[in-house]
């Protein structure tokens, strides 16, 4: 027969389309980047000369020298150590809403997509969500609640929600239309087997993807709470917070806020960037149409 | 501000090329007012609420002098001195006549009666805790014209003429009859005094702006004005307060000219503000505040005076002062209760604060006390810098003695929420707060309501209870002899330091920063807009 | 046409009154106490309870939820806790200034934006489109505040070009308007710059593939014709689509810049009320903000019909 | 073929000379080598050939439309009337466009700017083109349409492309084209999307205005039927290369090279060959009064009206009509993805029309379905494997058992069982497509309904398909519902054909009769309407040429 000729054995599937020399060097860099942060984050304790958190009255607002790299903050603490440890709340606070909107987001934006009954309710819900500024609704609930990182993570979550549940549903409805998932009607799959190995599956690149965007979100969030002054407690390092004391002294010394806002930057256009790169990797149509 | 606006544009205009800044400052709008001088001024925190006779939050009070009165002002020798009235007391000491002034009008252009007077003293009399304690022995006030009142005591109490004269925390402002009888829990509907500003309700914008006008009716005492006593003479228009939730936004403004004066400067910047150009940096409030650290007396482990103890004892007050203020120009340490260089200042107890060897004992103390090794929950407030370090500092010192320490950071609302709540800490509840008093709010045991050991609603946060201090401080309002008060308020000290009703943690300056062609700011225990004069 | 937007605005309805629903659970399940926070620190126990029976805290929760729900309805949004002025004009009061920054920095948005978004879509792949991509990436990275930090330091407080703080309308001249609002109307359009140059260039690219604009080459016309006539008139549904639902990030962008440059508009009002407990301020706030981003969305979708004939016939 | 530039005649419009494209990025792999042609005035040149043959390539290297970041011309010339715009500037090749060429698309759909009116579009040539004053330009914008036969032009000229048919679009795309009246006319695949009596009025509207204008006409297309009626010249490509090329006579009636043998051969043939004997009086699917109506925006939409027929076990029944027929409805009816408004389904001998859900999903083996584009109907991320043994799993079958027989089935269809551990991109449309026939085996079905299952193939691969679906259908006994928009794959795969028109049957019948003595006039035209009526003979020709291997 005639078109028996097969084509020669490639590389497939996701693993193997994760070899390196398909990534372009900015997203390498931007990889490293995101690495050597989560092992300070990891390894702060063995980074950081000093305690993150002992206060030195006696040393306060020291420059840069070799006993403190970065200089010290206003309570004589450490800020190079502080911008190490800073790492791990803030990291924290990204794979937190991360995760949340995960664990929350895909089962409602499941159902919403499957349940066509309970639809209309759970979109009206959630467009009124969306409606309401997540900072208006993080401010608030943190000040009223109390903040704390748990707190934290969920006020910056929760505005989230609605997004994640959207693109789970759109995905959704998508590929139900999908002539496989009729296919797969036909052959007497239940719905949930359908859900298991079509509809779910259909879902993982774009949500991984958005997933990054909430990652890098997040920790922009907090640093403007932190900013506002309603973040996570003074004692704990974060990147917001850093910034957050040092904006008094900006005219001292600019460099309070500099050094922890350019980690923080770093950190989000690695974020962004490995991001976009999940986006032209798993989502081909998209990359064709060029965004 | 049109005026204001020409002049910053021209400093700016000047950095760039003069042939543009020619052709475009003559696109600028012509003054409209340029003979109203108006002082723009940054004050410390925002003014939300309008009732001086309701809130004691420190903004509302220099608001309550700006628009109100007080029949008696007090002088820089912390001595009352007739303002709305004259007084005159029997020998008994018990029965006090009032005379008011001639020609006091409120601002609605109706005469100030003897009978508004009274009003306004019986309100005070129901909001202020130390108002309260002298309503207690007061028998009648009574109008007896409309000029005239009296005041008869049923026992001897030492202050009234201290306490209708008291700048803090709530002074006995006067208000015409129909505000003062607002029913109570409720806020004065309108702001109709008879101080020597006028406040422009039409112009009020909670949270950006405040604005006051000359009160062209005012008749200023012929005094010279000493703090809150003597002739108020307005020499400006217009006042205007310009909120600046962020302070080095307020510092470039000043730079730049926007504003002419801020309250309260962040310690740490007081030399780069001085270094800007027709900027000058100095001290309006010679009586400063103190950094005052409290326990929760009603839950454990701090309601046992020795963990109280080993808790004041890891404490240096130094350190604590410094910790916010840094510049010791700015600061000073002392064991007084009252504030150091206050006429009851002593240092009776200063054992408990200063000395070596301290920590040892706290240790001591400590391991032998009740304490269990729960964590002490310690609110931290992130808003107010000059009291937002001490916390921190204080977990530290404590958890080297052996405490266990979590530190809470809240807003400062929060804290006020928090503070006021009295429910176990697993519920919200707290072990230990850091605030800031005027000096004028503790000046003497009686005004004082940090030592009042009550356990009262009438109580500050924390709630302490301790029967001897109480009956001292009654010995101290009946007493009107200066020597006796003078050693009654060492006892008070002693038994306050002894018993840890709280944490004076050293005192600090308030530093303001003005452009220099602001003159002649008056001193004061609040900051005060009469007096000043502004040049071109 | 009239039966669309009918549709349209009936199922917003339901989302009002959940976000009616939302922003009174918000302020009212969470602990803080407004009476505490108007009696200031040092105030007694009686003070307090006595603020708070005035304010009618200590009525059942439904209870307060249908009064605030039927005033709402009538246009009233009760009286500020705090500095006891109706919520209605003290947000009145604060909405100049935001709505004038907004539209000044939206309009430097679409004035950056979009021509920067059509020309990388043009040159796709080539170092433009790489700039433009790695600006906008940057312009998403960085914090609001940090930019406006940033601003300050170079423009205002070095360079003098523009103020440091403040607000004009543009009613006192247009050239202390442009001096004073400038450098926040940059800080807080930065990061719209970046979405809508994206959203611009993607929307853009994936018009470029379609057949009519090889129709349009075809017949002839010059690159400026099929890149605005065309192309830009298509792509426009995407991109005005983001500008509505970036409204949300807008609001969070303005509660940092009015911050940073002292702008008394509404996001400052947003952390006031917050931090002062102001109930009613706060519900009002959510409220009317999550109904104006329904009304942006709704005309969004309006203005969308009115562009594709293909909406707007069916 | 000769490959030395010559000037071209006087009468040339287009000379092709040696043209040579490569892909433009990475390593250059030839995507045309060494095409030559000339198209002389008032001639139509046909290029044919399948996907992938580079014929459009070459039609948009003329054109100037190349992608510039793919696509690079790499060699050789094309003179436009002496011309050679491969060196023109920019802004000639631009003047070029519309004046002296023009091109018409496939998709006419696609091909207009849907956010303005057809008129504006047209004028768009003349205001570019022309100094004409607004008032000419309208004239003439009416003028060009009215050319094209669209019926009340100055009310189609203010209407949107969505508010045209098909059709009528592909008519606006001509009037644009030709209104500057250029020597060249360029159209690619202009009529492949296009029902069987559109693409007949299309045809014949561009030859008229060919014949008035005296154009000279490219014309694409991968359809022998449209070069027989149109053509005076063809040039047949495969793989980037020209592999025969003369006159229309020439080429289709003594092809001399193998390929076109082959593509001729791959034609189906109109004339259904002897019908087969009834082998089983048993039915496997009998649908009585089907009916379906839709309710888009609340207004009834009846799509199926009282439908019936009966399909015996090892019949081929065939359903055809032009696109929006209703007889994908039919289909997705039987398959119960939709549930019909009314009417009974019996399906060998129970009728399944109310079925619960559960015992829907115990009917659902015995009826099995192959979709129309292979590329979408088999789940991407899943194997080949999983994807085959999903049903037979879902009926508790043990899987080792499933794997076994998916070997086997795999096998049936002409695939080696190794692909069972690939993913669906590592086979051509083709391929995938059988591998969606073998995964209908899998739960050995009463019937299988094909839904335009062969469509979306290349006129040779598509012969392969019917002739595995013919040997299936005899090996196993399966019933077979076969759906399709084309009368000539009809009449080489159907026993028996009902024809639909607007969702009701308009002629039932074996498939012998429906296409030899067509009873109603729809079928007739239908029959009538048929590009290349004379390519019978020269297609039963070179019948053994389909089976030659690439």
């Amino acid at each position: 027969m005639a078109d028996l000729s097969f084509p020669p054995k490639r590389p497939s599937g996701f693993m193997s389309s994760l070899g390196l020399h398909r990534f372009h060097w900015l997203t390498l860099a931007a990889c490293a980047t995101m690495l050597i942060i989560v092992l300070m984050a990891l390894a702060a304790p063995l980074i950081a000369p000093h305690s993150p958190i002992l206060m030195n009255p006696g040393q306060r607002l020291q420059p840069m020298s070799a006993e403190h790299l970065l200089g010290t903050d206003a309570l004589g603490r450490d800020l190079f150590s502080r911008i190490v440890y800073g790492a791990r709340v803030s990291l924290m606070v990204g794979a937190g809403a991360a995760l949340g909107a995960l664990i929350f987001g895909l089962p409602i934006g499941l159902i919403s997509g499957y349940f066509r009954m309970l639809d209309p309710f759970i979109m009206r819900v959630m467009d009124g969500m969306m409606a309401i500024p997540g900072i208006l609704f993080a401010v608030a609930l943190i000040a009223l609640v109390e903040p704390s990182v748990p707190t934290v993570i969920i006020a910056i979550t929760i505005p989230e929600i609605p997004l994640v549940v959207r693109l789970v549903r759109a995905r959704l409805l998508s590929a139900r239309e999908e002539p496989f998932v009729e296919a797969a009607v036909t052959m007497g799959g239940t719905p949930f087997s359908i859900l298991v190995r079509h509809l779910l599956p259909a879902t993982v690149a774009p949500l991984t993807i958005q997933l990054t965007y909430v990652f890098a979100a997040a920790i922009l969030i907090e640093s403007a709470l932190s900013f506002l002054g309603i973040g996570i407690g003074a004692e704990t390092p974060t990147w917001g917070n850093i910034m957050a004391s040092g904006r008094l002294y900006f005219a001292i010394n600019p460099w309070m806020i500099l050094w922890p806002a350019l980690v923080l930057t770093l950190c989000l256009l690695s974020i962004n960037i490995i991001g976009d790169a999940l986006r032209d990797l798993l989502d081909p149509q998209h990359k064709k149409r060029g965004a | 501000m049109p005026t204001n606006f020409s002049r910053r544009w021209l400093t700016g205009a000047s950095a760039i090329a003069m042939g543009v800044s020619v052709a475009l400052a003559g696109l600028m709008p012509a003054s409209a007012q340029a003979d109203t001088t108006t002082l723009t001024a940054v004050m410390n925190g925002n003014l939300r609420s309008l009732d001086p006779t309701v809130s004691t939050a420190q903004i509302v009070r220099t608001h309550g002098f700006m628009v109100y009165d007080t029949l008696l002002g007090m002088d820089e020798h912390y001595q009352p001195q007739p303002q709305m009235a004259e007084y005159d007391v029997s020998e008994d000491g018990l029965v006090y006549t009032f005379t008011l002034r001639d020609g006091l009008l409120w601002h609605d252009g109706t005469p100030v009666t003897a009978d508004d007077c009274v009003a306004s003293l019986e309100r005070w009399g129901r909001y202020d805790s130390t108002g309260g304690m002298m309503m207690g022995v007061v028998d009648s006030i009574e109008a007896i014209s409309d000029t005239q009142f009296v005041l008869t005591l049923s026992e001897p109490f030492g202050h009234v003429l201290q306490l209708i004269a008291k700048p803090s925390p709530i002074p006995p402002f006067m208000m015409p009859r129909h505000l003062a009888e607002t029913p109570d829990g409720e806020q004065i509907p309108e702001q109709i005094g008879s101080g020597p500003f006028r406040f422009v309700a039409e112009e009020f914008r909670p949270g950006d702006r405040v604005v006051y006008v000359r009160n062209d009716d005012y008749l200023p005492r012929d005094e010279p004005s000493s703090w809150t006593a003597g002739g108020k003479v307005v020499h400006v228009d217009r006042v205007v307060w310009q909120s600046m939730p962020d302070l080095q936004t307020a510092i470039n403004a000043l730079g730049s000219g926007d504003i002419d004066f801020i309250e309260q400067l962040p310690h740490d910047l007081a030399q780069v503000t001085a270094a800007l150009p027709n900027v000058e940096v100095g001290i309006v409030r010679p009586v400063g505040m103190q950094i005052t650290g409290r326990m929760n007396h009603t839950l454990a482990p701090f309601d046992d005076v020795e963990v109280r103890q080993a808790a004041l004892l890891a404490l240096d007050p130094e350190e604590m002062i410094q910790a916010s203020i840094g510049n010791p120009d700015y600061y000073s340490v002392c064991a007084s209760i009252y504030g150091c260089g206050t006429p009851l200042a002593s240092d009776a107890g200063s054992e408990w604060l200063f000395g070596d060897g301290r920590r040892d004992r706290a240790r001591e103390l400590l391991a032998a006390s009740s304490y269990d090794g729960t964590p002490l929950i310690l609110l931290q407030q992130t808003e107010l810098p000059a009291f937002s370090p001490q916390p921190l500092l204080a977990a530290q010192r404590l958890r080297e003695v052996g405490f266990n320490v979590e530190v809470q950071s809240v807003d400062w609302q929060t804290q006020l929420n928090r503070q006021n709540s009295r429910v176990p800490v697993s519920e919200g509840g707290w072990n230990m707060i850091f605030s800031a008093w005027g000096i004028t709010g503790i000046w003497d045991p009686l005004i004082s309501t940090v030592i009042n050991a009550s356990g009262t609603g009438r109580a500050w946060a924390g709630w302490p209870v301790d029967e001897e201090l109480e009956a001292l401080r009654r010995e101290f309002a009946s007493t009107t002899d200066p020597d006796a008060q003078q050693s009654i308020a060492r006892a008070v000290q002693e038994r306050v330091l002894e018993q840890v009703i709280y944490l004076p943690m050293g005192e600090y300056d308030i530093v303001s920063a003005w452009r220099d062609s602001v003159q002649n700011m008056p001193a004061g225990p609040l900051t005060l807009f009469w007096s000043v004069s502004m040049s071109d | 046409m009239y039966g669309f937007i009918f549709r349209r605005l009936l199922s917003a309805l339901p989302v009002v009154f959940i976000i009616a629903v939302i922003a009174f659970l918000l302020v009212h399940l969470a602990p803080g106490d407004p009476a505490v926070a108007i009696a200031g620190d040092g105030a007694s126990d009686d003070q307090i309870a006595a603020i708070r029976r005035s304010l009618g805290l200590d009525q059942p929760l439904p209870v307060q939820f249908v009064t605030w729900l039927t005033s709402l309805v009538q246009g009233d949004f009760g009286t500020s806790m705090i500095s006891r002025i109706p919520v209605s004009q003290l947000i009145l009061q604060r909405t100049e200034p935001t709505v004038v920054l907004a539209l000044y920095a939206m309009t430097i948005t679409l004035l950056v934006a979009v021509p920067v978004g059509v020309l990388a879509a043009w040159k796709s792949g080539e170092w433009v489109d790489r700039l433009v991509l790695a600006m906008s990436v940057i312009g998403f990275s960085m914090p609001v505040f940090v930019i406006g930090y940033l601003l300050i330091g170079a423009f205002g407080t070095n360079l003098r070009w523009f103020a440091v703080q403040g607000y004009k309308s543009p009613g006192d001249g247009l050239i202390p308007f442009l001096y004073t609002m400038t450098l926040p109307a940059i800080t807080l359009s930065t990061t719209y710059i970046a979405l809508i140059a994206r959203m611009t260039r993607a929307s853009m690219i994936e018009i470029l593939g379609e057949d009519f604009i090889r129709t349009a080459r075809a017949k002839g016309l010059q690159e400026r014709q099929v890149l605005f006539g065309h192309a830009l008139r298509n792509a426009a549904v995407p991109i005005i689509t983001v500008i509505g639902s970036g409204f949300a990030m807008m609001i969070s962008g303005v509660v940092i810049t009015e911050s940073v440059f002292n702008i008394p508009g509404i996001g400052r009002l947003v952390v006031d009320a917050v931090l002062g407990r102001d109930y009613p301020l706060i519900q009002a706030l959510i409220v009317l903000t999550g109904v104006l981003y329904v009304a942006i969305n709704l005309l969004i979708d309006i203005a969308y019909a009115i562009t594709d004939p293909r909406i707007r016939y069916s | 073929m000769s490959a030395d530039i010559v000037s071209a005649a006087a009468s040339t419009v287009l000379s092709v000379r040696d043209l040579s494209v490569t892909t433009a990025s990475g390593a250059a792999v030839p995507i045309l080598q060494g095409v030559s042609f000339d198209i002389r005035a008032g001639q139509t040149l046909c290029i044919v050939g399948e996907s992938g043959s580079g014929k459009s390539v070459t039609s948009l290297a003329t054109m100037g439309l190349l992608p510039k970041a793919e696509l690079s011309v790499t060699g050789g010339a094309i003179f436009l009337d002496d011309e050679n715009v491969l060196d023109a500037s920019p802004a000639r090749l631009r003047r070029l466009r519309a004046s002296r060429m023009s091109m018409i698309f496939q998709e006419p759909m696609t091909a207009l700017n849907p956010l303005m009116t057809v008129g504006r579009q047209v004028e768009e040539v003349l205001c570019y083109h022309t100094d004409l004053q607004a008032g000419e330009r309208r004239a003439r914008v009416i003028a060009a349409l009215s050319e094209v036969h669209l019926p009340n032009p100055e009310d189609m000229a203010l209407r949107y492309p969505h508010q045209l048919s098909g059709g009528q679009r592909q008519r606006v795309m001509i009037a644009m084209a030709l209104a500057l009246n250029p020597r060249l006319l360029i159209a690619d695949e202009p009529t492949t999307a296009l029902d069987v009596s559109t693409q007949r009025q299309i045809l014949s509207l561009i030859k008229e205005l060919q014949r008035k204008h005296e154009t000279a006409v490219l014309f694409i297309t991968h359809d022998m039927g449209v070069v027989t009626d149109i053509a005076d010249n063809v040039v047949v490509m495969r793989k980037g290369r020209v592999v025969e090329h003369g006159p229309v006579a020439n080429v289709i009636q003594a092809p001399t090279e193998r390929y076109t043998r082959k593509l001729l051969g791959s034609i189906p043939s109109l004339v259904p060959p002897m019908p087969r004997e009834i082998v089983s009086e048993r039915l496997a699917l009998e649908v009585a009064g089907l009916e379906k109506t839709f309710f888009p925006g609340g207004n009834p939409v009846r799509a199926v009206q009282d439908v019936s027929f009966k399909l015996g076990t090892g019949r081929i029944l065939g359903i055809v009509g032009e696109s929006g027929s209703g007889k994908s409805t039919v289909a997705r009816c039987v398959m119960l993805l939709e549930r019909p408004t009314a009417g009974s389904l019996v399906v060998a001998g129970s009728d399944v029309a109310g079925l619960s859900r559960e015992a829907l999903r115990m009917h659902r083996r015995r009826i099995q379905m192959v979709f129309q584009d292979p590329n979408r109907s088999l789940n991407p991320r899943r194997k080949i494997a999983q994807t085959m043994i999903e049903g037979p799993l879902n009926y508790g079958a043990p899987k080792a058992e499933s794997l076994r027989k998916a070997a086997e089935l795999l096998e049936l269809v002409g695939l080696p069982a190794e692909a069972l551990s690939r993913y669906p991109h590592q086979f051509s449309g083709g391929q995938r497509q059988r591998i969606a026939i073998a995964r209908a085996l899998m739960l050995d079905p009463e019937v299988i309904v094909a839904d335009e299952a062969v469509s979306a193939l290349d006129v040779s691969v598509q012969a392969q398909v019917i002739r595995l679906l013919k040997d299936i259908r005899e090996r196993l006994g399966v019933a077979l519902l076969f759906i399709t928009h084309d009368l000539r794959v009809a009449a080489q795969i159907c026993d028996d054909i009902i024809v639909m028109q607007r969702g009701v049957v308009v002629e039932s019948n074996t498939c012998r009769a429906v296409l030899t003595q067509p009873a109603h006039t729809y079928t007739r035209d239908l029959i009538e309407a048929a590009p290349g009526r004379d390519l019978d003979q020269v297609s039963r020709r070179w019948e053994s040429y389909v089976h030659d291997i690439d």
